[in-house]
């Protein structure tokens, strides 16, 4: 089946018109079905994914406006396969895990329009059809925070959507400014990113159009000072709208820095690095001490996102096969590790529809079960060896430790003060004796929940003892990038910086 | 004693003339219709207007590009071609939007109809000549149908509407003769390729560079006014309320293609001459333009309001293309029109569907946001076309305004003036915003209250209708390769 | 001897009176008067160039400006009735029931 | 062989999760015995391995899979069983098959008894893997797995609640359990930032291909991998300024604090020291190795001196074993890493006892603590109070027990490096060390029968749980007649220099012994000649400065709860309601804002007033001639 | 010389009547002045030898539009004083002197140029009138004809807007209304 990523992407699409049509009562069975389908479809991609190439597989070309160079271009490669695989998987255990009474059929509805964007962003090749993808997802997202959310829900919604929008845009001149330099070079348009690849920019333009993707990728990270937008989409979403955006949807922006700057502007991306290296480590520190200040327990999760997704940012940065690897299972650990925590603190909310620290104390008493579960999470929030938190986080610091010393150690402290917001959460909720009468005879997870969560549970342990499955596909591809990388750089910092692996080297 | 002056009927080109006169027929032919026979619905009359633009629109098809007819008066070119098919296609789509289920008062008068279609005339007039003479006996007779088509709405707020509007444009007609005059005084001729002719040879000599930036100015504040760009938009809002939506959707957009047409023919050629102080103004124009009203737009109550400083947003976005001033950017122009039409349409059409004749949800605005409160409780189905209508207006991929965004500003990009396409992205930003409010309104709120008001003035047309603004909306990108080619092919063939 | 100048530059000053007419009356009807003032200083213009260049063109725009006004008049007219038939004034202050 | 390296890895890890099996059911008995008998098959196999090591002279070294790859970095997960590890397997699974037998008396009463067995055993299992791994990752694992083990076990009774310091001197599990994995957090980075330099310049975290690469690093590199793995250590084996966590450890159940917080876990630090001694051996990292042994002189006398005054028994069997702590470092500092392997293992099994000892008065007094309020229960706890003095025997360092061996080797290494006033510190420290352990040993356990007023009935222990704790009395007692074989046995190891004592020092030895003798008898006969009676208060004394000082622990939790978590938390607050809300978000609701509030100005223009908008377009006419003139006039 | 007197005579009073246009309040005095001032212009064009567009300038003019300004002033029975509220004058007259200077400055430049090659030359001995007629029936018979369409659409525009049947609005009304209506 070659034309598996289409299929992967229009399925859910499909599914979400139909969904029009089924019965509100069987929504949820149907959304679970579909989305099971899907994830099927995603791991057969993998089955089938030969994780020895680097290169794209499964690629599809079908022009859509060739005088414009638009084309529906797709493929996957070791950085987006398991990405999509995620997405796939936290659609779908975010729907059983869902507890939502109203609307359900239009929710089922959004979240499979929301999967095809997702799935769609990851395998796009052509920055059109990315952008596409990019901003379409921001349409489900919104109705989801914004019809199901709390209090502020509205004005959290459209804080998202118009932020992220702003952004966007402004990567939108970049890529057609790209767009019209390969049109200068060669005399055809072309939106094509491997297209582009070939592409090389004079640094000062690269500087320019690095910061035109910035505007993009940063305020969708979210890159602290744009990080604001996060707290509010969080706080106010419901449980399956934040497990979504922090597993998925964040991960766009870093993706897109792996996908985009990196390749496209080698001399810029080193040149930026201290840029990125400041922004990040401020992202990495400051949020987690406003993380830890919080009294709302979704608000200490969202703000731990960001601080994670420090990490991340300074993993792509690192110019190294170590950092940017370790970044891109940093994401997948984040997604499942901080969908897993924002579907636990759904569970609290669902029984005392509150998440106020204050409210609660000694649950580990009452609910044993999602004590341990919720435990197992905030081991690897805080990047516990031999979970999967841990792989991602250390290759990240190992890698950039290449590069800064200092910043390392500084993002290191990411180990020191994110233990101390999330245990400080841990304690006020789960430790100390039941002061609140209200919370003696909590229900402990019933099976609905559980069945959401233990796969979680399993993947956390299976990726943090044996994360090779997936490191090495996602290695393979990450070496060719740096690889391309160095030999497209001109400057002689860039060539310097980036650092091949010695297997790479050999190889030469 | 002058010479008697034979002139071969062939050397005249008549065919040029064809699909204006088609139109100018039909309209005589529908006033004698009624002539003959009072009291006929307003069906029929729909249904001949169909029929005659769609016998005009292939007249326009048999069209060759690049012909002269008519002692050089007539100008077919490429430009000329696709905006008379644009102007036709956006009033075959309007027309049928006559056909509610209520009645309303002007499509009592079967002169609606003929006044229609004189006014298409006269935009056909407009767009395919580059005499000023022609040109401005074009705008004229286009305008007067318009105001007066406005004006029979019937209820206070068009008259205050037509007479505003009728007021400001005697003033930019005044503009328009005083700038012509200039032209004409410095130059000699009203044509335009004579005129390019002659300012070509002075435009070297040191004191007439402004004379010529003075007349093209005059010109400009005209066409100012024609496309509402700030300052000249005033008119705009209250004569979009004070019409009726479908009406209003239409003068958002055919009037606006013949005048950029025209724009495209005037102040094309003076930047092509490096009066460079023209493209400034037109660029400090557009992005005024596009920048305040989509401020003014934030802050509106009233849904047709909103339409309407979004349509003079959206203006001044396609301006910004024509100071470019390259084939993309002009041919970026019809493009976005080509979309804009539909969805623009749609979004007025799906006002005038839930147009109620006497509940009042405000004491002064006829669509209130909080009148679609919780639509899409009510009605899920035009709750998510009006939604699409504004994900499209907002350019969010895949809908159609969304591909002339970017080929407008992929045409800036190309000219160099990336800081113009930066300034159209926040804009598109901050016009997200007032997109976003209705979207917020019909889905995230619940029902102000809970009746089928909204229903009011559905029929089966408007349903169609709506229905080809949703195809065309959602489905843009699978004609945008042969729209964009053949857009790119007529404009280039014309030398714009 | 006067020269296309001196037309020209009457024309202007003819203009700008009618242009100052336009902008400071608040009766419809004598805004009217003033739009007729801006379109004949025009005339003069185009008259003027058109005896100093010897060609007859100015003289044609000429009298399509004047065929023009003429039709301005009676629209304008026509929506003068009907607005002071449902509004019972001309003065455009009182005209203002749409803003913002 | 290979099996049983994995026996006596994994007998654990099934142990914790067949516990866990039953981690939120009732207790249930046979999940300790089944518990206990995994970890005696695990310390069967460790010792079968010791023999083997003993035989061969050779270690096992097996690959089980991999863990890591990405660029050049590989790591595998790797085990070394050579005789430094093999050492540590035998010490670490004896203890805590005596704990956890232990256990099954102690946590008799608990209701969470099944959870209790998982986490200890998973302790152990992280304990072995940070001494069996063959990489500087593998032993990270285990490093941060003790960690959480600790942190689980420390706030095992979770459900007891805050009280401010007034209230009560000791505070909730909890508090201490994050305290505990916080502080050694901070200590991780250090390590994780040495590990990074090792890669860095090495190319692998392999210790042997680490050890190999040495010798052609640059001074600067060695000096940072030294200091950064020594920082990390520091953490573990809770050396100042990050010793704060091990006392408060001490509201966890007491065989934690007997396993974790006196026998194994605080001792991996020490165990860094000594597994990363080529490193630390190298020249060019001396002065961070004299460093080490000066600090942890430091800490010996540092700890000691806070032991004196304290009336927690727990606490005082807490500062004593920072101080044993120092002791070893200061050995490993000054090159003399099997002296410090050996008082490893001597002080784990003598500090178990005594900390399994405090179990059983805890477990008689109702979990009281105060020794003031004990004293005279030698009548009612005979079996303990052998035990008891045993242990404290040992560690004061009297002849012939173990203590006595090892202390004084260490002592005597600090004499035969020249670093005489390193030397006299520890002198002075065994004589405290002296004084305190018996202090409490008198207070508990001689004098008047001060419980009675708080009428508590106290009982012996167990009769299985005194003779599970048999074999580590016996080992108190004998270890330390084996110094000259474990020497041998230890040195053998190519990773191990050997170390003896100069001549000059030998000939001084009995000298030297008979001093730190002295000191060490002299502090029992003053804790006699104090508390042998019965407890005398003397006001003065304790209202006196030092003893305030010693009380309030140099006042150094306040100084870090003043100056470092309460600011921490302020400016945590200042960020997120200043600056995040205030500044940052508020700033981008400005922007939106701006553009409303633009709006709403921009729309006054709208006045609906013809007059109005035709002056607005005369006004554009005009500006737009002004440009037309002003380039007229220009040109 | 006497084209000179008379160009300024013309200019002049032109210029006054014009004012008084503009800013009479009496709007009989207004309208007077611009029929006087209408035809003072079509003297100009008779001077610039316009001679058929100084006859249409009286006809349509004086003739037709002044005499449809003279019905509607009478239908507004506006002939008594008309206030106005003219608050803001300074700007009024500041935007009316700019545009006038600019308009002058913009003039003033040497426009006239002498190598113009007049596209339908005024030929020497023939009437105005003739030449007029020639040039509009062959090159401008397009303009001409839809100016014919614009008349057309005015007259429609006027009748149908002044006409009886806006008096009762099928907008405003309900439709039960407007059936009874229709029945009647």
């Amino acid at each position: 089946m070659d034309n598996i990523l289409s299929v992967l992407i229009f399925f859910p699409a499909v599914a979400g018109l139909l969904g029009f049509v089924v019965d509100k009562s069987s929504a949820r069975v149907y959304g679970i079905s579909v989305a099971t389908v899907e994830l099927l479809l995603a791991i057969w991609l993998w089955m089938s994914f030969d994780g020895t190439n680097a290169g794209m597989q499964f690629v599809e070309l079908i022009p859509l406006v060739p005088d414009f160079g638009i084309n529906y271009y797709v493929g996957v490669d070791g950085i987006s396969l398991f990405i999509v695989i995620m997405a796939a998987l936290m659609t779908l255990l975010g729907m059983i895990g869902m507890n939502i009474e109203k609307d359900v059929k239009n929710m089922i509805i959004s979240l499979l329009f929301l999967e095809m964007t997702m799935i769609g962003v990851f395998v796009a090749l052509d920055a059109i059809v990315f952008y596409l993808f990019w901003e379409l997802s921001l349409v489900p997202m919104l109705y989801i925070i914004g019809a199901w959310g709390g209090p502020r829900r509205i004005y959290a919604s459209i804080k998202f959507f118009l932020y992220t929008f702003t952004g966007s845009l402004i990567m939108l001149v970049g890529m057609l400014f790209i767009a019209y330099l390969y049109y200068s070079v060669s005399g055809v348009w072309s939106f094509s990113i491997t297209d582009w690849y070939a592409l090389v920019l004079p640094v000062n333009y690269q500087i320019w159009l690095f910061m035109a993707f910035f505007a993009g990728f940063a305020i969708k990270v979210p890159m602290f000072p744009f990080h604001t937008w996060l707290p509010y989409a969080h706080g106010q979403a419901p449980t399956i709208g934040s497990v979504i955006l922090a597993a998925v949807l964040l991960k766009m922006g870093t993706y897109g820095f792996i996908r985009f700057s990196l390749p496209l502007f080698p001399d810029a991306s080193v040149m930026m690095i201290p840029f990125m290296t400041v922004l990040a480590v401020i992202m990495i520190i400051y949020t987690a001490m406003v993380a830890y200040a919080q009294e709302d327990m979704k608000q200490v999760i969202a703000y731990s996102s960001v601080s994670h997704m420090g990490v991340i940012v300074l993993g792509t940065f690192a110019m190294n096969a170590e950092g940017i690897s370790g970044s891109v299972f940093l994401m997948l650990s984040h997604g499942i590790v901080s969908g897993a925590l924002f579907m636990l603190v759904g569970v609290i909310y669902d029984r005392r529809h509150t998440k106020e620290m204050s409210e609660f104390g000694g649950l580990a008493a009452v609910m044993p079960k999602y004590a341990v579960i919720f435990g197992i999470m905030l081991m690897a929030s805080v990047g516990l060896p031999l979970t999967i938190g841990f792989v991602g986080e250390f290759l990240v610091l190992l890698g950039f430790y290449q590069v800064s010393p200092v910043a390392t150690v500084l993002a290191g402290t990411t180990i020191i003060i994110g233990a101390m917001y999330m245990l400080r959460l841990f304690k006020r909720t789960f430790f100390g004796p039941i002061t609140n009468e209200a919370n003696r005879n909590l229900p402990d997870l019933n099976a609905r929940e559980m069945t959401a969560l233990v796969p979680l549970v399993i993947i956390v342990v299976w990726l943090g003892v044996y994360p090779k499955p997936v490191l090495a596909p996602i290695d393979t591809s990450v070496k060719a990038l740096l690889n391309f990388m160095e030999e497209k750089a001109q400057t002689p910092e860039a060539k310097e910086t980036i650092i091949l692996s010695k297997q790479t080297k050999e190889a030469e | 004693m002058l010479e008697p002056i034979n002139v071969s009927l062939a050397s005249l080109n008549l065919v040029t003339l064809s699909p204006m006169l088609i139109a100018i027929a039909g309209g005589l032919i529908i006033l004698i219709i009624d002539l003959f026979k009072d009291g006929l619905h307003k069906s029929l009359y729909v249904m001949m207007t169909i029929l005659i633009l769609f016998v005009d629109f292939g007249s326009v098809m048999g069209l060759n590009v690049n012909e002269r007819g008519f002692f050089d008066v007539m100008l077919i070119d490429g430009v000329a071609i696709i905006s008379q098919l644009l102007i036709l296609a956006a009033s075959i789509l309007f027309i049928p939007l006559a056909l509610t289920s209520k009645r309303f008062h002007e499509y009592s008068y079967p002169e609606f109809f003929a006044l229609f279609l004189f006014m298409i005339a006269g935009f056909q007039f407009m767009v395919a000549s580059d005499n000023l003479v022609l040109i401005f006996v074009g705008i004229e007779t286009a305008s007067l149908s318009l105001y007066t088509l406005i004006a029979l709405h019937n209820r206070n707020n068009s008259y205050e509407a037509a007479v505003k509007y009728f007021t400001m444009g005697a003033l930019a007609a005044g503009f328009f003769v005083m700038g012509s005059a200039i032209i004409y005084a410095l130059t000699g001729s009203i044509e335009l390729y004579q005129v390019a002719d002659v300012l070509q040879d002075r435009i070297n000599e040191p004191a007439v560079m402004g004379t010529i930036l003075g007349g093209s100015i005059f010109l400009l504040a005209a066409f100012a006014f024609k496309l509402s760009l700030f300052p000249f938009h005033t008119w705009t809002p209250d004569v979009y309320e004070g019409a009726s939506a479908p009406l209003a959707g239409y003068m958002s957009i055919v009037p606006k293609i013949a005048v950029f047409v025209v724009a495209m023919r005037i102040f094309g050629m003076y930047i092509d001459l490096g009066v460079e102080w023209v493209r400034i103004l037109i660029l400090i124009l557009a992005v005024l333009t596009m920048t305040l009203s989509n401020m003014m737009a934030l802050v509106q109550q009233d849904v047709k309001r909103m339409l309407a400083y979004s349509s003079i947003s959206h203006a001044g976005f396609v301006m910004a293309a024509l100071a470019l001033d390259t084939t993309k950017g002009n041919t970026g122009i019809f493009l976005y029109y080509g979309l804009f039409m539909f969805t623009n349409l749609g979004a007025f059409a799906m006002l005038w569907i839930s147009r109620h004749k006497n509940r009042i949800f405000h004491e002064r605005y006829d669509h209130p946001y909080e009148k679609f409160a919780g639509l899409v409780k009510i009605m899920p189905m035009g709750a998510v076309v009006m939604g699409l209508f504004m994900l499209s207006l907002a350019g969010v991929p895949p809908f159609s305004i969304f591909w002339g965004k970017i080929y407008i500003m992929s045409a800036a990009v190309d000219a160099g003036y990336i800081w113009l396409a930066v300034v159209m992205g926040l804009n598109s930003a901050i016009a997200a915003f007032y997109y976003l409010k209705l979207i917020v309104y019909m889905f995230l709120y619940d029902p102000v209250e809970n009746d089928n008001t909204v229903y009011y003035n559905a029929s089966k047309p408007l349903m169609t209708i709506i229905g080809i603004a949703v195809a065309a909306t959602v489905g843009s990108v699978f004609f945008m390769q042969p729209l964009i080619s053949y857009i790119f092919y007529m404009v280039s063939a014309s030398g714009y | 001897m006067i020269g296309l100048s001196h037309y020209l530059i009457l024309s202007g000053l003819l203009f700008a009176i009618g242009f100052v007419g336009v902008i400071r009356r608040r009766n419809l009807l004598m805004l009217f008067f003033a739009t007729e003032i801006m379109l004949n200083s025009a005339n003069i213009a185009f008259a003027a160039a058109s005896y100093y260049y010897h060609d007859l063109t100015g003289q044609m725009f000429a009298f399509f400006i004047i065929a023009v006004a003429a039709s301005e008049v009676a629209v304008g007219l026509g929506l003068l009735i009907v607005l002071y038939k449902k509004f019972g004034t001309l003065d455009l202050d009182d005209l203002a029931s749409m803003k913002g | 062989m290979e099996k049983f390296v994995y026996i006596a890895l994994f007998a654990p890890l099934v142990s914790s999760l067949f516990a866990a099996l039953f981690g939120m059911s009732p207790k249930k008995t046979f999940v300790g015995v089944i518990a206990s008998l995994l970890l005696a098959t695990s310390f069967v196999a460790s010792a079968i391995l010791a023999a083997y090591v003993v035989q061969t002279g050779h270690g096992i070294h097996v690959t089980m899979m991999d863990w890591i790859s990405a660029g050049d970095l590989a790591i595998p997960f790797g085990f070394v069983v050579d005789h430094v590890s093999v050492t540590m397997m035998v010490v670490v699974t004896l203890v805590s098959t005596v704990v956890h037998i232990y256990s099954i008396g102690y946590m008799d009463h608990d209701k969470s008894f099944n959870r209790f067995f998982s986490y200890l055993s998973a302790f152990v299992f992280s304990m072995l893997v940070l001494v069996m791994s063959d990489n500087f990752a593998g032993l990270f694992i285990g490093w941060e797995g003790v960690g959480v083990c600790s942190w689980l076990l420390i706030g095992f009774w979770y459900h007891k609640k805050d009280e401010s310091p007034e209230v009560n001197p000791s505070i909730s599990p909890s508090w201490a359990a994050n305290e505990a994995f916080i502080v050694n957090r901070i200590a991780d980075l250090a390590m994780l930032v040495g590990i990074f330099v090792l890669y860095w310049n090495t190319g692998s975290l392999q210790y042997d291909v680490v050890f190999a690469a040495l010798p052609y690093l640059d001074e600067s590199v060695l000096t940072l991998a030294a200091i950064a793995l020594f920082i990390g250590a520091m953490g573990k084996s809770a050396q100042f300024p990050l010793h704060t966590w091990l006392t408060d450890a001490m509201e966890g159940p007491t065989p934690v604090s007997a396993l974790i917080h006196a026998a194994t876990m605080v001792t991996a630090g020490v165990f860094l020291v000594i597994r990363a001694n080529p490193l630390y051996s190298m020249p060019e990292v001396s002065e961070v190795s004299f460093f080490i042994a000066a600090l942890g002189t430091f800490v010996a006398f540092f700890a000691a001196s806070m032991a004196l005054v304290n009336r927690d028994l727990k606490r005082i069997i807490a500062y004593s074993t920072l101080s044993q702590l120092g002791y070893m470092f200061a050995a490993a500092g000054l090159g003399a890493y099997w002296i410090a392997l050996f008082h490893l293992a001597a002080h784990a099994f003598f500090k178990a006892l005594l900390f399994l000892g405090a179990g059983n008065v805890m477990h008689a007094m109702h979990d009281e603590l105060d020794i003031f309020k004990m004293g005279g229960l030698k009548k009612v706890m005979r079996g303990t109070y052998l035990y008891m003095g045993i242990a404290s025997i040992a560690l004061a360092g009297i002849p012939p027990l173990a203590g006595f061996f090892s202390k004084d080797a260490i002592i005597e290494t600090a004499f035969n490096e020249g670093t005489l006033f390193l030397w006299a510190m520890l002198v002075v420290t065994a004589g405290m060390t002296a004084f305190y352990s018996f202090r409490q040993v008198f207070l508990t356990f001689d004098g008047d029968e001060r419980y009675k007023e708080f009428d508590i009935h106290p009982h012996e222990m167990y009769k299985f749980v005194l003779v599970a704790m048999s074999p580590l009395a016996l080992l108190a007692i004998i270890a330390g007649f084996f110094q000259g074989a474990f020497q041998e046995f230890v040195t053998s190891s190519p990773l191990m220099p050997d170390y003896v004592m100069s001549e000059h020092t030998h000939h001084l030895a009995i000298y030297l012994g008979i001093l730190v003798l002295i000191f060490a008898v002299g502090g029992i006969v003053l804790a006699w000649k104090k508390y042998g009676n019965g407890l005398k208060r003397d006001e003065k004394c304790e209202n006196s400065f030092i003893y305030q000082l010693l009380k309030n622990q140099y006042y150094i939790p306040q100084f870090y709860a003043e100056f470092i978590s309460k600011p921490y938390y302020l400016l945590s607050h200042i960020m997120w309601k200043s600056v995040d809300m205030k500044i940052i978000d508020a700033s981008v609701d400005a922007i939106a804002y701006l553009f409303f509030k633009g709006g709403d100005q921009t729309r006054k223009m709208q006045t609906g007033n013809l007059s109005n908008y035709l002056n607005w377009m005369a006004v554009g006419l005009v500006l737009m001639l002004l440009v037309a003139a002003v380039t007229a006039l220009i040109a | 010389m006497y084209e000179q007197i008379a160009f300024y005579l013309f200019s002049v009073l032109t210029i006054g009547l014009f004012l008084v246009t503009v800013l009479s309040k009496n709007i009989l005095y207004a309208m007077t002045s611009l029929a006087a001032g209408m035809v003072l212009i079509s003297g100009f064009f008779f001077m610039l030898g316009a001679d058929f567009l100084g006859v249409v300038q009286l006809i349509v003019y004086v003739g037709a539009v002044m005499a449809l300004y003279a019905f509607a002033m009478m239908f507004f029975d506006a002939t008594r004083d008309i206030k106005e509220k003219t608050t803001n004058d300074a700007l009024v007259f500041f935007l009316g002197g700019m545009v006038a200077l600019m308009l002058v400055i913009i003039f003033a430049a040497p426009v006239f140029s002498e190598n113009i090659q007049a596209m339908y030359p005024v030929v020497e001995g023939v009437g105005n009138a003739q030449a007029v007629g020639l040039v509009l029936f062959t090159k401008y018979l397009v303009p001409f004809e839809v100016a014919a369409v614009m008349l057309l659409v005015a007259m429609i525009a006027g009748i149908i807007l002044a006409g009886k049947k806006m008096d009762h609005s099928l907008t405003t009304n309900d439709d039960k209304v407007i059936s009874q209506e229709d029945t009647k």
